[in-house]
């Protein structure tokens, strides 16, 4: 057991403990369907258990070591590949994240799922172990296997347990996510042929230019492409809708509440304090993408019929707030943008949930097939009444402390910030606009379709997926400070990376901003390691 | 010269022969006229003063392929495809790729005569039969071996092929 | 005959001990199966599957030699344990799978295994060949017995047609192979490999004859390993074969041709590398986009398969490309690329087609996708497994594929063949689109005829054997990484 | 700081008690109406005793140090950044509640008139459904607005602001199986939340130009900067804070989710859309007047926009027929006064006023209520009149808030409506004339309102006349004790030119940061005495003349209305449709906006899926074989195009694979010849 | 000997023609001549050369090569046979039944 909990194998416990539930259900007869549940919910919740203890172990003492609870085996010795794990600020919030979702998810399936339970419980555990991998591994290649690994159980979970056009949606998901993730493998090569080594805490440590400008734009696109697609970002998006219509429930809960943070987790881990100069460089373009995502989003979103596809599109634009908050590059906007991610995970991941409850009790998530539900399911009613407040940024709740702090964050930027505020805003607008409409669609007005007068209001199971959620909610909504401690290390690396003068003493006084002094500064932050570089080589 | 009068003599009968080979419409003709190819590179082999080879030629051609040849030439009725387009369609582009690919080597060995000068061929053959022999049963006892295997492949195959059950 | 030439002789003939074996227990096929009665046929199976067996145990006996025999006509090296193992392997996979295949298509023979051995011997001896003759000898035993065995079920027509085509064009191919060889002696006088290789050495820069060669003979054996242009027989015989003679001929034949690559390219061809680097890369990217395109459509597995394995020809040759640098020094990834590439592959492709050939039965030949669909209901195991498989076709992690893939990616990446390198991962997507095609058929659509396919326990074994092998050389790759490159660097590793 | 007494070391409890309440009523479907409202009235009346135990013990410290601020817990930790002046500044915010003279008057409005609302709509809501939810929206709209209201910074304002909006949200929205109700709801949050978006970027330009976003330091972070008045910078902030103001507060352009607010229950009305919440905006502005006062240009906007926007609600209450709406019309008009004052620099008077117009807007939209109650819902004049008689304390007591809010003396409307006059007079001659028309205008549509319900002939259907009775007692109470306050509430701020002391106002004084250069004229500027009674005549003789023509159009010669009806027809129809605004703004914004998601919607699919993704999928898909799966793609659209290209790519394979033997070989053939060529080419192009 | 270079031509013009039937002839037994016709070219190679590097290497070759004719024969005859019972042509361009 203390083995177990030791600080360099607690990970590996935490890796692995879903996996076991999975191989321990495959010895299990399929007929016995009620047996899979249990003990796929056991797994489930005993992976969340296994990862409290990083709460209280996880170190914010200012000489705490970058990334924490490391474990390093080799691996596969002869290519330089090594099994090592380890978490730092980001990753913490990342896995915590996962584990909680993952539960809450396997708990939601409990009635929702009654083909082919096992089948379903090994592979949700399973893709459980790839989501957590993602976010733990230190090296490369590791990183790369759980990124890929991680498509297979989705590719089922969508496939199999969804509904109509649910092959359709599966391959286009897999094949979207791949098309970006093999340019990533490449990029991973490249670099390995420069800095000759998999290890993601050295590259990260290594003294900064590590490649050649050129050499970095090319990485950074190679990057760039698997985090876009997976987060979604603009014209990436449409895998999403498909994908999150079709999956089941708990699909589409973990795809809106960690998938889709892998890609950003990438942009925070890789791109930024890997290819600093690069990112500057590209910035411009990545600013715009995420805006464009904002608002047309929330546009698309005003006119879904289908509820899913509504929450779906809802989350192109939140993460594109998150995307905003990260290129902005300055403190506030990335510690807003992870905040972000996961209240975004938090509130997406619960207004899932409520289409999934709806479409337990109806089956159809046409928002035209409900309407006046307030009158049978009055809990119902208060429990989405806080998610889609907390979604649309109500201050007091989640949502509000991420869009506010990345805007904040977006605003400081030289010249241009305000306008890239301006327009989040106008998407914080829209954003109520739709989920207001949505709600009051759903659950205002009277009874018209009278399948809906005597639906039954939550149930326990659904409450108890429910609350922890909506307890996250108020508590990111009324006390962020220690996810804001958490996240201090971590920023302030990346910032000092990438963007040094945000955390200089002073800046260029620039009480009267204009364009050149900010071309000015971004041509000598690019002009300083070209001249590093020099003698480099 | 003599040696070029024997060479050129076989070596036109040879192509000729094979020309008709290709172009008869009768199987049989067709046998016939390789057979002559066959027996025209047997003479080519006597003037490059390969005389195991010569025999070996006549013997195992001649007298075994061909026979086995015409063998399934009777079997297969003859009649039927006798009066039939003995061409496929794609006959002209595939001559005439066939003739670009001759243009190509052919070209090839004009240009490197050059390189592949007489040589050292001033030493006389040894004594052919001889020689030949001590190769195949000294450094080339593995292949022959090898080759009979193959033969027991061969075999097998044909009759497994052949019969109609086994 | 001198007596020390005559002991020579003798000691020699020890390290032709494996081979050997395949042939005595070939005749000993042969002789049996006259006493057998036609229901106890499957016997043979056994003897022939001892006789792999005795053979891979005295191939351990010359295992960790380097040297060559038989007046250096053959070289005793790892390289050659290494591939003649995959061999021994592949062929005792395929004899377990046979047994209960054959038993269905009613062709119980002897021969049939007899030709497997005699098959093997002549692959052996293109991994072992060191002289142009045993070569062209040892390609030919293995090609007759492939002529034959594909077309076994004679009373199949398919059958008969994919083997008539196949001998056709087998026969030209080597015919053209045969004529390469006659300029590689022409050029050196010689039929060793490394005679010839010193004599291209001193050849001028550009000579018309060496290229003349070097096109003739890369025709055959891009015909054989089944590499666009060259490849179109593959689709076609594999079709038509008995299921497992087309798993043997895409895994052992395939790997055997490129054991005879390598010892080509390698040896005789090295001088003019930077000249043919740049025709593999063609080749090979070639071989992806036929491969792929055309397998997208299929609706036969087998098929469908087959273009795959063009596409998987494709990459080992990127690897191949790989292991040249821009300055045509030898970039020992590439090599090891290749050989990991061919080990794991005997794994998941003899797999792939496994699973096929576990859904034939009476009347149901099982290979059109429709004949997959609802597995998962009627055999969750061989579904499983046939995931496994195509995952590891496709390159997706945790399995070998994937190992695989990556090594000839970074090979790629190291020679600064970035287009390559940038095609090649590319061409897994539609990899992934047509495999999954089949993913979605079991595990996805519902089953036309809800009967269980029965697997017999041989096969269970082989199916179990190959999916362990995929995914333990897919998460703990070292050790196979290691052999590889121990056995292909070895005698190439310069 | 632990000198102080407990009240004031614990401000957090005022918002809290409601809070709690509204927490427990989330599960009140179990609860007892009794036990609901015990806890409900009880919690706001806990918050009262609190807000006057603070506000005596604030009295009770000498003038200069009347600022007490408590810091509860960190909200947003700080994290650096860098301020338009180059200085690396640290973001933060904290929980944290700021009691000074103006935060206590806004406690006392708000717990006080919400106590009695609370009281009133105990028996007014009696009878409804879902009667723990309204409460609980009730309790849980008290704790936003002293959130606002208590406030140390911009945010923590921002929490209740947002907070008021949805409640009100909410509350508008309680009977929602009423469409129009739940739509009003809608609007309204929506167009509070573009209020918001500019008050929120007014937050970002404060924090990032001062490095502060705290109020009580806001002012030094000013005088540090040493910002000249008018410096852009600032304007711009005054103005984003001000587009805020429009939206909470009701102002043109945003006004106009507050005539359709009228949906909610009437006690809502009363406390959100009259009281309390619509008169944020002022507050925030007075209590943002340090950056108000050094932006001229933006002061000059505010008292712009609120005359105008004072006269034009005016106009629009005088055609309504609904009562809730004319007096939702009357408010607007009100809070431009309000806005007027701020305007001219009188902010002091802007408070003033919020808290009289609390007392009688108030008044005015309970009495209504009782009356709407007694006749059991109806809301339309036309069917009223003659009610004297039959509701005697409603009457009374809405009469007293008719003379309050035409501004009779010395009702509390007069003090503080003549006081906004007096200093928009001393600004600029025009904002004072639009002022005294308000007045004047106000007067008539008041009186129209209360002659067409209270006097002439009843003209209200018989069954409904036959059970009209005067509300209960619980209703009564507030009614009188508003009533009052809107008599005597004035008087706590008689001004000097009739012998007061305008106590109210120097209590207000130390919030009032006025920068010397602006101090001259800004509140007590001294006229001569003669002229501001003159102007106080000249005001009260408008609104008598204002009274006295309802009388004689409503009372003397009723024909009339029509005919003047008639006579402006044009006009009056404008007016009557509020000049079509909404019409307008559906057209430009809303239909706007779904039109564009739609548009966006069919690229999606057509363009962005169809060409680029699936287009991609097809060139790898080569023939066009007819299966599901093909169906799907031809469902996801722009098909026609792709089987095309498919069909052209599958042709090459079929071409080569064509099953003919010979054919290979050739394909063989051809793959020589090319290698072939390829080297000869090669050793070619070596030779030259 | 004469110039290897007239060897060389002889036998690729053989081989040439030995193409040239394969490709063409739609008999399949023709088509089998034709291969003989073209390893017949790799043997005068042989021979030729073996001549003009005065060893015995080519000859022995060349034998080897005669041998896998012969065999090569044999299987493909026995393979046309087959066809033949069960499709009764022997003509290549009738047999795609596997194609596409």
């Amino acid at each position: 057991m203390h083995f177990l909990f030791a600080d360099n194998h607690i990970l590996t416990t935490i890796l692995f403990t879903p996996l076991v539930g999975a191989i321990i259900l495959f010895f299990i007869p399929r007929e016995r369907g009620d047996l899979h549940r249990w003990i796929g919910n056991i797994f489930g919740i005993l992976g969340l258990l296994v990862s409290l203890p990083l709460i209280w172990r996880f170190s914010l003492q200012p000489g705490a070591p970058r990334f924490q609870f490391v474990q390093d085996l080799d691996w596969i010795h002869s290519i330089g590949a090594r099994y090592s794990l380890g978490i730092d600020g980001l990753s913490f919030l990342m896995v915590m994240l996962t584990t909680v979702l993952g539960a809450i998810s396997i708990l939601s399936s409990w009635s929702a799922i009654r083909k082919r339970e096992k089948e379903y419980y090994i592979l949700f555990l399973i893709l459980q172990t790839g989501m957590v991998g993602v976010f733990m591994s230190l090296d490369f290649v590791l990183f790369y296997v759980f990124w890929e690994v991680m498509l297979v159980p989705m590719y089922f979970l969508i496939g199999v347990w969804g509904s109509e056009r649910r092959l359709y949606a599966a391959i286009k998901f897999f094949l979207y996510t791949l098309a970006g993730s093999v340019l990533m493998l490449l990029a991973i090569l490249a670099i390995y042929s420069t800095a000759h080594t998999f290890s993601i805490a050295a590259i990260l440590d290594a003294p900064h230019p590590l490649f050649s400008l050129k050499l970095e734009r090319w990485l950074f696109w190679g990057f760039f492409f698997a985090f876009a697609i997976k987060v979604p970002m603009f014209p990436f998006h449409t895998w999403l809708p498909d994908a999150h219509t079709e999956a089941p429930t708990a699909g589409s809960v973990v795809l809106a509440g960690v998938l889709l943070k892998m890609g950003t987790y990438g942009f925070l881990r890789f791109s930024l304090p890997m290819f600093p100069d690069a990112t500057n460089q590209f910035r411009g373009i990545m600013i715009v993408l995420s805006i464009v995502a904002i608002i047309y989003g929330a546009l698309v979103c005003m006119m879904q019929k289908d509820m899913k596809k509504l929450i779906a599109y809802s989350s192109v634009s939140h993460m594109g707030f998150v995307t905003l908050g990260i290129f902005a590059l300055t403190p506030l906007g990335l510690s807003g943008s992870i905040i972000q991610q996961v209240n975004h995970g938090i509130s997406t991941g619960a207004l899932f949930l409520i289409v999934g409850v709806l479409y337990e009790r109806r089956h159809t998530r046409l928002i035209s097939e409900f309407g006046g539900l307030s009158t049978p399911m009055p809990t119902f009613a208060a429990i989405y009444l806080i998610v889609t407040l907390s979604s649309l940024g109500m201050p007091l709740l989640n949502g509000f402390v991420g869009e506010f702090t990345i805007l904040r964050g977006a605003f400081d930027v030289p010249v241009y910030g305000w306008r890239w505020a301006a327009w989040g805003v106008v998407g914080v607008i829209l954003g109520a606009a739709y989920l207001l409409w949505l709600y009051q669609r759903v659950m205002f007005g009277s009874v018209t379709n009278e399948k809906n007068e005597h639906l039954p209001d939550l149930n326990w199971r659904e409450l108890a997926t429910l609350t922890p959620l909506i307890v996250l909610a108020f508590w990111i909504g009324i006390y962020p400070k220690p996810l804001f401690r958490v996240l201090e290390g971590p920023v302030e690396r990346v910032v000092q990376v990438v963007n040094p003068a945000a955390l200089a003493a002073s800046a260029a006084p620039s009480k009267a901003p204009d364009a050149r002094t900010n071309v000015a500064q971004s041509s000598a932050k690019i002009a300083a390691p070209a001249a590093a570089r020099a003698e480099v080589k | 010269m003599l040696n070029a009068v024997l060479f050129y003599f076989f070596a036109v009968l040879a192509v000729a022969s094979a020309i008709l080979m290709v172009t008869r419409r009768n199987i049989i003709h067709g046998a016939v006229f390789l057979i002559t190819t066959l027996l025209a590179t047997a003479g080519i082999f006597l003037q490059l003063q390969a005389e195991f080879l010569f025999v070996v030629q006549i013997i195992l051609y001649v007298g075994g392929i061909m026979v086995l040849f015409v063998f399934v030439i009777m079997l297969v009725d003859l009649d039927l495809s006798l009066h039939l387009v003995q061409f496929n369609r794609q006959r002209f582009v595939a001559g005439a790729l066939a003739l670009v690919l001759a243009a190509q080597v052919l070209g090839a060995f004009w240009v490197s005569r050059s390189s592949i000068g007489p040589g050292p061929a001033a030493v006389v053959a040894p004594q052919n039969t001889e020689a030949v022999g001590q190769a195949l049963f000294g450094r080339y006892m593995l292949p022959f071996e090898i080759a009979s295997i193959l033969l027991l492949v061969a075999m097998i195959g044909a009759v497994v092929m052949g019969k109609r059950r086994i | 005959m001198d007596p020390q030439l005559l002991s020579r002789m003798a000691t020699d003939s020890l390290f032709i001990l494996p081979e050997a074996m395949l042939a005595l227990f070939g005749l000993a096929i042969l002789l049996t199966d006259f006493f057998l009665a036609s229901n106890q046929k499957s016997w043979n199976s056994l003897t022939a599957f001892l006789g792999v067996a005795f053979s891979a145990g005295s191939l351990l006996e010359v295992a960790g030699q380097n040297r060559t025999a038989f007046g250096n006509s053959i070289v005793i090296d790892p390289f050659f344990v290494f591939f003649s193992a995959l061999f021994l392997a592949s062929t005792a996979l395929v004899i377990l799978l046979s047994v209960r295949y054959m038993e269905i298509e009613g062709e119980q023979h002897g021969e049939y295994y007899a030709l497997m051995l005699f098959g093997t011997i002549g692959m052996m001896f293109l991994a072992c060949g060191n002289d142009l003759v045993v070569l062209f000898v040892g390609l030919e035993t293995m090609a007759l017995a492939f002529y034959v065995l594909s077309g076994f079920l004679r009373r199949d027509r398919r059958s008969n047609e994919g083997a008539l085509k196949y001998v056709l064009m087998g026969a030209f191919s080597s015919g053209i192979l045969a004529y390469g060889f006659s300029i590689l002696y022409g050029l050196s006088g010689s039929t060793n490999l490394n005679d010839i290789a010193n004599a291209i050495a001193r050849r001028p820069a550009h000579d018309p004859l060496t290229f003349i060669a070097l096109a003739t003979v890369a025709a055959g054996v891009f015909f054989k390993i089944a590499a666009v242009p060259f490849h179109q027989w593959a689709p076609d015989v594999y079709q038509g074969a008995p299921t497992t003679i087309t798993a043997y001929v895409s895994v052992a034949s395939k790997t055997a041709s490129f054991a005879l690559l390598l010892r080509l390219f390698l040896t005789v061809f090295w001088p003019v590398r930077v000249d043919w680097v740049m025709l593999m890369g063609v080749v090979a990217a070639l071989s992806m986009t036929v491969g792929a395109f055309a397998a997208i459509t299929q609706t036969n597995v087998k098929r469908l398969l087959a273009y795959s394995s063009i596409t998987q020809v494709g990459y080992i040759l990127f690897g191949l490309v790989g292991s040249v640098n821009k300055d045509g020094s030898l970039n020992k990834l590439g090599l090891e690329a290749m050989a990991f590439y061919l080990l794991v592959y005997l794994f998941f492709n003899t797999g792939a087609f496994a699973v096929v050939i576990v859904l034939r039965r009476k009347g149901v030949i099982g290979d059109n996708i429709d004949d997959l669909n609802g597995l998962m209901q009627r055999n969750p195991g061989a579904a499983v497994l046939m995931l496994i498989f195509l995952l590891s076709l496709a390159g997706i992690p945790p399995t070998a594929g994937f190992v695989a893939k990556l090594l000839v990616f970074w090979a790629l990446i190291q020679t600064q063949h970035y287009v390559l390198a940038v095609l090649a991962v590319a061409y897994i997507l539609p990899a992934v689109y047509y495999y999954f095609r089949l993913v979605a058929a079991m595990w996805v659509r519902e089953a036309v005829d809800p009967v269980r396919p029965a697997i017999s326990v041989a096969q269970k074994f082989a199916l179990g054997a190959m999916a362990i092998g995929t995914l333990a050389a897919g998460i703990f790759p070292e050790q196979f990484v290691r052999l590889a490159v121990y056995s292909i660097l070895t005698p190439f590793g310069r | 700081m632990n000198s102080l007494p407990y009240v004031l070391r614990h401000l957090w409890l005022i918002p809290f008690f409601p809070l709690a309440t509204a927490a427990v009523m989330l599960f009140g479907r179990r609860l007892k109406n009794g036990v609901v409202s015990a806890l409900c009235v009880g919690s706001v009346a806990l918050s009262f005793i609190f807000s006057v135990a603070a506000f005596f013990q604030l009295l009770s410290l000498p003038a200069a140090n009347r600022i007490v601020t408590n810091h509860l817990f960190d909200w947003f930790p700080p994290v650096p950044y860098h301020t338009l002046g180059g200085v690396l500044a640290y973001f933060h915010a904290d929980w944290g509640f700021q009691l000074d003279p103006l935060s206590a008057v806004m406690i006392l409005i708000v717990t006080g008139v919400g106590l009695l609302i609370h009281v009133y709509s105990n028996g007014y809501m009696g009878h409804e459904g879902g009667y723990y939810r309204f409460f609980g929206y009730m309790n849980l709209f008290m704790f936003s607005m002293l959130m606002l209201v208590l406030a140390n910074n911009l945010l923590v304002m921002f929490v209740g602001w947002e907070g008021v909006g949805t409640c009100s949200y909410l509350l508008i929205g309680f009977y929602f199986h009423r469409k129009s109700a739940a739509d009003a709801g809608k609007k309204a949050f929506i167009v509070n939340r573009v209020g918001d978006a500019g008050f929120l970027l007014g937050i970002f330009l404060t924090s990032a130009l001062l490095g502060t976003i705290q109020f009580d330091q806001i002012g030094p972070a000013l005088l540090v900067g040493d910002f000249h008045a008018g410096a852009p910078y600032i304007t711009t902030i005054a103005l984003l804070l001000f587009i805020g103001a429009t939206g909470k507060s009701a102002q043109i352009p945003l006004y106009v989710w507050l005539p359709d607010a009228m949906e909610g229950p009437t006690p809502v009305s009363a406390l959100i859309h009259a009281a309390t919440m619509v008169t944020a905006g002022v507050y925030m502005v007075t209590r943002m007047n340090a950056i108000y006062q050094l932006a001229p240009t933006a002061m000059l906007v505010v008292a712009i926009i609120g005359a105008v926007t004072a006269i034009y609600a005016a106009s629009m209450g005088i055609v309504q027929n609904d009562i809730k709406k004319v007096l939702a019309y009357s408010t607007i008009s009100q809070l431009g006064y309000m806005f007027l004052a701020c305007g001219v620099g009188a902010f002091t008077a802007g408070i003033f006023h919020l808290m009289t117009h609390a007392f009688f807007k108030g008044l005015l939209f309970l009495a209504a209520g009782s009356v709407i109650h007694a006749l059991s819902g109806e809301q339309d004049m036309r069917k009223m009149g003659g009610l004297r008689r039959k509701l005697p304390v409603t009457y009374w007591t809405m009469l007293a808030a008719s003379l309050a809010i035409a501004g009779i003396f010395p009702f509390a409307g007069f003090m503080s409506k003549d006081l906004i006059l007096s200093s928009a007079y001393k600004k600029d001659f025009l904002l004072w004339a639009i002022g005294c028309a308000t007045a004047g205008m106000t007067a008539f549509y008041m009186f129209r309102l209360m002659f067409m319900m209270f006097h002439g002939e009843s003209r209200v259907d018989h069954e409904v006349e036959r059970h009209i009775h005067e509300s209960p007692r619980t209703m009564l109470v507030p009614l009188v004790i508003l009533a009052a306050l809107s008599f005597a509430g004035g008087w706590i701020s008689w001004p000097e030119i009739l012998g007061g002391n305008s106590r109210f106002i120097h209590f207000l004084e130390p919030v009032i940061a006025v920068p010397h250069a602006m101090r001259s004229e800004a509140v007590q500027g001294v006229a001569s005495r003669a002229g501001e009674i003159g102007l106080m005549l000249l005001s009260q003789g408008l609104v008598v003349l204002g009274i006295l023509f309802a009388w004689y159009v409503y009372i003397k010669r009723t024909e009339l209305a029509e005919r003047y009806a008639k006579a402006f027809g044009g006009f009056y129809r404008l007016v009557y449709h509020k000049y079509y605004v909404d019409e307008i703004y559906d057209a430009v914004f809303v239909n706007g906006a779904k039109d564009l998601g739609l548009a966006l919607g069919a690229f999606d699919t057509y363009v962005i899926d169809g060409l680029g993704v699936n287009g991609a999928a097809w060139l790898t898909r080569f023939a066009s074989l007819v299966s599901i799966w093909w169906d799907t793609w031809i469902v996801d659209g722009s098909v026609r195009l792709g089987s095309r290209i498919i069909w052209l790519l599958s042709y090459p394979v079929r071409l080569i694979q064509d099953g003919l033997v010979q054919s290979y070989m050739l394909l063989i053939v051809i793959g020589l010849i090319g290698v072939l060529a390829y080297y000869f080419h090669l050793a070619h192009s070596v030779v030259h | 000997m004469l110039p290897i270079g007239n060897y060389l031509f002889l036998s690729f013009t053989l081989f040439t023609i030995g193409v040239i039937g394969v490709l063409t002839r739609r008999n399949v037994i023709v088509m089998l001549m034709s291969i003989e016709l073209i390893l017949n070219a790799v043997n005068i190679n042989l021979i030729a050369f073996s001549r003009y590097w005065g060893g015995v290497d080519g000859q022995i070759f060349a034998i080897f090569v005669i041998t896998d004719a012969a065999a090569e024969a044999a299987v493909g005859l026995g393979i046309i046979l087959a066809f033949f019972r069960n499709r009764d042509t022997v003509l290549a361009d009738e047999m795609d039944l596997l194609k596409w």
